[in-house]
């Protein structure tokens, strides 16, 4: 199997994707010619024409609203928004309109949309280049929301989301682009949409994060088992919407102890949902204090180093939260 | 807004001037029915909600011309509409029924559009090809930017038209709609129901040029403002954007001068921001009157006919109103049904 | 003291707002002339004048962009937006800039911003005139969310909102307009933002509210009181941005069981928080599993009054809550 | 794109043009090293990106002309400006200093517009009527109209001009505030700096009409497209629009034709999009090189003093960056600041 980076992955999740279905569109800014920003859609535009790979105007909202009409046409759009911190002004379209369509017809039109964008900071992108924004979003049924931490993953939702019929926000996280390797079978799979991963098993305490935190949070429960004896359960969202409670109620369980860790701002993020669902369904099993270790309630991350990497949890801060959770 | 008289004028000129453009007898006939269906279903809206059984309306009272005219100019089979709120006689001729719209107006179950779930006059059916609408004003029309694009990469000829009020003209979305649908040149019509105001406000305040049309300059398309209460012309200015469209030239903006005779909706007391005289003098100009005149003028009925149709129309409106009396609310249970799929 | 409705009470805050500073503007659809959809700014053209009182292009991103705009100028706008459910195309100036001004100049700029909207249901609104949308943006560091559900609350959280820098929501729950009546004192007061209020004391349980749901949970919990002897503490929010966490972690330390009750979604709703800061903060005084009672994650509330009712809490349903709390 | 040349052709004609345009000798001699202490600084910042000392740069080469030729149209002491990201020379005619954009380039506590919150070039300063920018291309605009509602509420006079690409025009932002501007006739420039591209997406497939002056038209207000290589230019067509703003006469669109010479930023490489000889036909036209001829064609300067402005702006720029490197971080614990006050 090959080995690709995160955005190979997606690359070639992409093409793949044109390739399976000829009613599949990519439509976004600079994903013709240039490839997109970040090189996620290079090479489309020469293999499937500009009928097919559009670069659209600077005007989120239409780039949903477009794709919105050509999915209730029964086309399969694959929309980009260069920059998850350029969502907001399609959110009317992905709130109001996307989200609701199935519902508001009853079940007669579905509207099957997918929205890529690459989120998250650690990469001088400062206020409007950083932002996580799964937390405007995750609180809007009829949307779907997935976060893949690995090229694997990445590849197999995007799969899962092209073949079934709501509309998926897909958030890709930018530092992890290039950082995260792993294995990408050469033929299309899917990773069903829903399910959480266990990515290391651990009895002293549960750690639940999504996105390049999994890797963080990986990294901190290695060292730990090995310096320090304490094993940490990783669990890895994947799914953001709907989340995936039987895991996530199933390990609070068995270790008692849960941390959440998420780069998104702390209140009413993903970490919040999964606080109240714990203190709904396993609060007579906890041991301890459910914790959040998250981005601070800042509007989003300064483009100096010194507070861009104060506002983001790191494998040392979470190692940290660990131990004190474990402590308790 | 002159146009209207400057068309009567003509009209007394102008003999068969349906034949002319190419429309039948038959067709000014049934458009006249539907005009008349779609009014009568709306005044009894309106009743059923001033005797407290319908808890909303909302009125297309005024602009059954213009819908009318450019229905007749699409094709029923194969084109897509993206209607608005006030488009009942337009979603007529696309095959909404008046039960079905009844069936809305009540919440009830079988309402083709919604389940019962959107309120009145919240159009929708894919099988006819009637998009999906909100209440959100002016999000359709970048949608239906997107489903001439669909049409455009299928070249199957299909065109949409995507209704709207002028006051929608003034939504971030109406100019990124109307702008990309013109780069990509797409076979859409961006069809305006200008009737003055959005709820209260003139348009004065909405927009800083004398027409909507000319919103269509800074986009390079083809801007034609029209009588709104003249069908025909309606049809002729509609059937020539059609022509654009399908010949692959592109969107056009069209604006229909109407007014809605009565106020916003059932919520709303227009009295306070219409002067009267106003209103009375659009009373004048109501496209119904007008185009039965047109019908006895030029031999296609006579008054017997229309009292025939009338108490035909009656009898539609009756049994819609009844079956839809009748028909059960959804049930509880089905409250989250079709959220997402699996 | 005279007595007014919620939306008289907002009316006369408005009109003293507009007398007190001559900076003030009133700016939305439909406020001039017609005074409102709601009523709320009858009066105020006549007596300011169409410079301050100003009839907004059906555009909501512009209310709130060129109520920005005003506010960096050193005015004081106070924007209407005519429902909650069509704030969404303004999200993007309330999110990316409005709330991000003071931060991204370190404190040179503030936004005094105060934008209204009615939202909620239960008036026959459907999917897009019933919505509440706080659960969208109180995840958003920068913004303050105000939701009186008195009208003494509401006149004196407008004044609140007036005098201080920084963009606030204030949202007026429309079935409240004329069903709930209170004294309002004649002259400027204001209650301040951040504080929650104990509407009810109760040893029992906590139940937890804002907007209507607090007079449902009130009506739920008298009756308790009189019929079965449960005494039920009931916390009126007030501000849902930021939480007051002292009066709730108290109560919920007190009574040792928490019922959350809101109309907005359930998922990521302001409930979530609440029990994530419970799960974190008084863990371990619960008696009992942590309950939110909210509307369903439906995209929104049906037309038809039997899933419009089916989706809504009410004092039966709340008080069906509180008994299964009490009982556990 | 043929008004570079056009112009060029009518400087053979028109000599001593600015004093024409009551533009003093020291005006153009100010114009000139303005420009030119922007260009040397953008040109630094970029060189401190390619050594790894700055983590990011984006340009404002080429667009020059345009920027200060509109700043000297504006009264510095009471007009407000909404600037964006290529605007070096435009706020350092209003006082921001080299040290101040080096500051913020490296991200330092003492950069006056953000702490070193934001991206190199995000200018702003409340007491030099510098709106608070953010990098969300087309929000700025209908903020811009509210300000100017403010002024003309205050009866100051006050104009507010607000820049932006021409990619910024499809945005439903640029829409509505144009739309609310003109109905209100608020004092409020709207200049575009039209480089052809929004990074790497040109021109056509933004707009569906040639200039993006023809925007205006549909909005009734007077839409002028200018050379932007050419200050003097720039400079006329602003000051009509300043007058008629001032005389409460309403808004204005001005579209400066000008190219970014370098990439879009330094995360860019535009060799995938941009022809070579494109770019190569536009450094002909490098506004830089053009106003020195003329300065030395009338007489302002010579080889000389051109020479020792550059080692003047040499200095600057030296001076800048020394400061800017020497100049400590924001503390961590300065992280929450400013988030709200009490
Ligand atoms: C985005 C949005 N804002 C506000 C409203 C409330 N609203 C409903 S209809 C309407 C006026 C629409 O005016 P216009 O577009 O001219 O259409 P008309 O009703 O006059 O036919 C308003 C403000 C809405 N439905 N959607
Ligand atoms: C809302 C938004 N979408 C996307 C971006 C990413 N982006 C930054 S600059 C830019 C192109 C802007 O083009 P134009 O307006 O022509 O200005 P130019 O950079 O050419 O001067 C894009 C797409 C952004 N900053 N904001
Ligand atoms: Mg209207
Ligand atoms: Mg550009």
């Amino acid at each position: 199997m090959p080995v690709m980076t995160l955005i190979e992955a997606i690359r070639h999740g992409l093409t793949q994707e044109m390739e399976l279905n000829p009613r599949t569109l990519v439509l976004g800014e600079d994903v013709g010619v240039r490839g997109g920003v970040f090189g996620a859609t290079r090479g489309l535009l020469e293999r499937f024409g500009p009928e097919r790979v559009i670069d659209m105007p600077l005007a989120e909202s239409s780039i949903v609203g477009v794709a919105i009409g050509a999915a209730v046409a029964g086309w399969r759009p694959l929309a980009e928004i260069q920059f998850a911190d350029y969502i907001h002004p399609a959110m009317n379209q992905i709130i109001n309109e996307a989200a609701r369509i199935r519902y508001r017809t009853n079940g007669d039109y579905t509207c099957p949309v997918v929205i890529r964008a690459p989120f998250g900071g650690g990469v001088h992108g400062a206020l409007y280049h950083s932002q996580s924004v799964e937390g405007l979003f995750y609180h809007v049924p009829g949307l779907k929301i997935v976060i893949p931490s690995t090229p694997y993953d990445a590849r197999g939702l995007l799969r899962a989301a092209m073949e079934q019929e709501d509309p998926v926000l897909f958030f890709e996280h930018k530092r992890a682009y290039r950082l995260v390797k792993g294995e990408v079978p050469e033929e299309p799979y899917s990773v069903p949409i829903g399910p959480a991963a266990i990515r290391r098993e651990g009895r002293h305490c549960t750690v639940i994060a999504y996105g390049l935190m999994v890797h963080h949070a990986l990294e901190a429960a290695e060292r730990l088992s090995r310096e320090e004896g304490i094993e940490a359960e990783v669990i890895d969202l994947r799914t953001i919407l709907p989340l995936d409670r039987e895991t996530l109620i199933a390990s609070a369980q068995k270790t008692g102890r849960v941390l959440i860790v998420h780069e998104d701002n702390r209140t009413g993020g993903v970490g919040a949902e999964v606080a109240a669902i714990l203190a709904e369904e396993a609060l007579f099993y906890l041991d301890a204090p459910i914790r959040r270790h998250t981005g601070p309630d800042a509007p989003a991350m300064p483009f100096n180093p010194v507070q861009e990497a104060a506002f983001l949890p790191n494998p040392y801060t979470i190692a940290d939260q660990i131990r004190e959770l474990v402590r308790f | 807004m002159a146009t209207g008289d400057r068309v009567d004028l003509l009209e007394r000129y102008q003999h068969g001037r349906h034949r002319e453009l190419g429309l039948t007898d038959e067709d000014v006939r049934r458009m006249y029915e539907v005009m008349l269906l779609a009014r009568r279903l709306d005044e009894r809206m309106w009743i059923l909600n001033r005797t407290g059984q319908a808890p909303f309306a909302i009125s297309g009272q005024g602009h059954e011309a213009a819908q009318v005219g450019a229905a007749w100019a699409l094709d029923r089979e194969r084109d897509w509409i993206y209607p608005y709120y006030r488009d009942v006689a337009l979603v007529l001729v696309w095959g909404l029924t008046p039960r079905d719209l009844m069936l809305q107006l009540l919440g009830k179950a079988a309402d083709p559009s919604s389940g019962g779930r959107q309120m009145p006059n919240h159009f929708s059916s894919r099988r006819l090809r009637i998009a999906p609408q909100s209440s959100v004003v002016g999000t359709q029309i970048p949608q239906a930017a997107g489903t001439a694009l669909a049409s455009k990469l299928e070249g199957t000829g299909a065109v949409t038209l995507v209704t709207f009020g002028e006051g929608a003209t003034a939504q971030g979305d109406f100019h990124e709609g109307v702008n990309f649908a013109a780069i990509h040149r797409l076979p859409v019509i961006f069809f305006c129901e200008n009737n003055g105001y959005a709820i209260s406000v003139p348009a004065e305040k909405e927009l800083s040029v004398p027409d909507v049309a000319d919103r269509a300059l800074g986009y390079g398309i083809p801007g034609v403002t029209v009588d709104g209460n003249d069908p025909f012309e309606v049809y002729r200015v509609v059937r020539e954007a059609v022509e654009r469209a399908r010949a692959g030239e592109g969107p056009s903006l069209i604006e229909a001068k109407t007014y809605r005779l009565l106020a916003h909706s059932s919520d709303d007391d227009d009295s306070t921001y219409r002067p009267r005289e106003e209103v009375e003098a659009w009373r004048q100009r109501d496209p119904l009157p007008r185009l039965a005149a047109y019908l006895k003028e030029h031999g296609l009925a006579d008054d017997a006919d229309l009292q025939a149709l009338e108490e035909q129309v009656r009898q539609q409106v009756d049994d819609a109103t009844e079956h839809a009396q009748a028909a059960p609310y959804p049930r509880a249970e089905h409250l989250l049904d079709h959220v997402t799929g699996p």
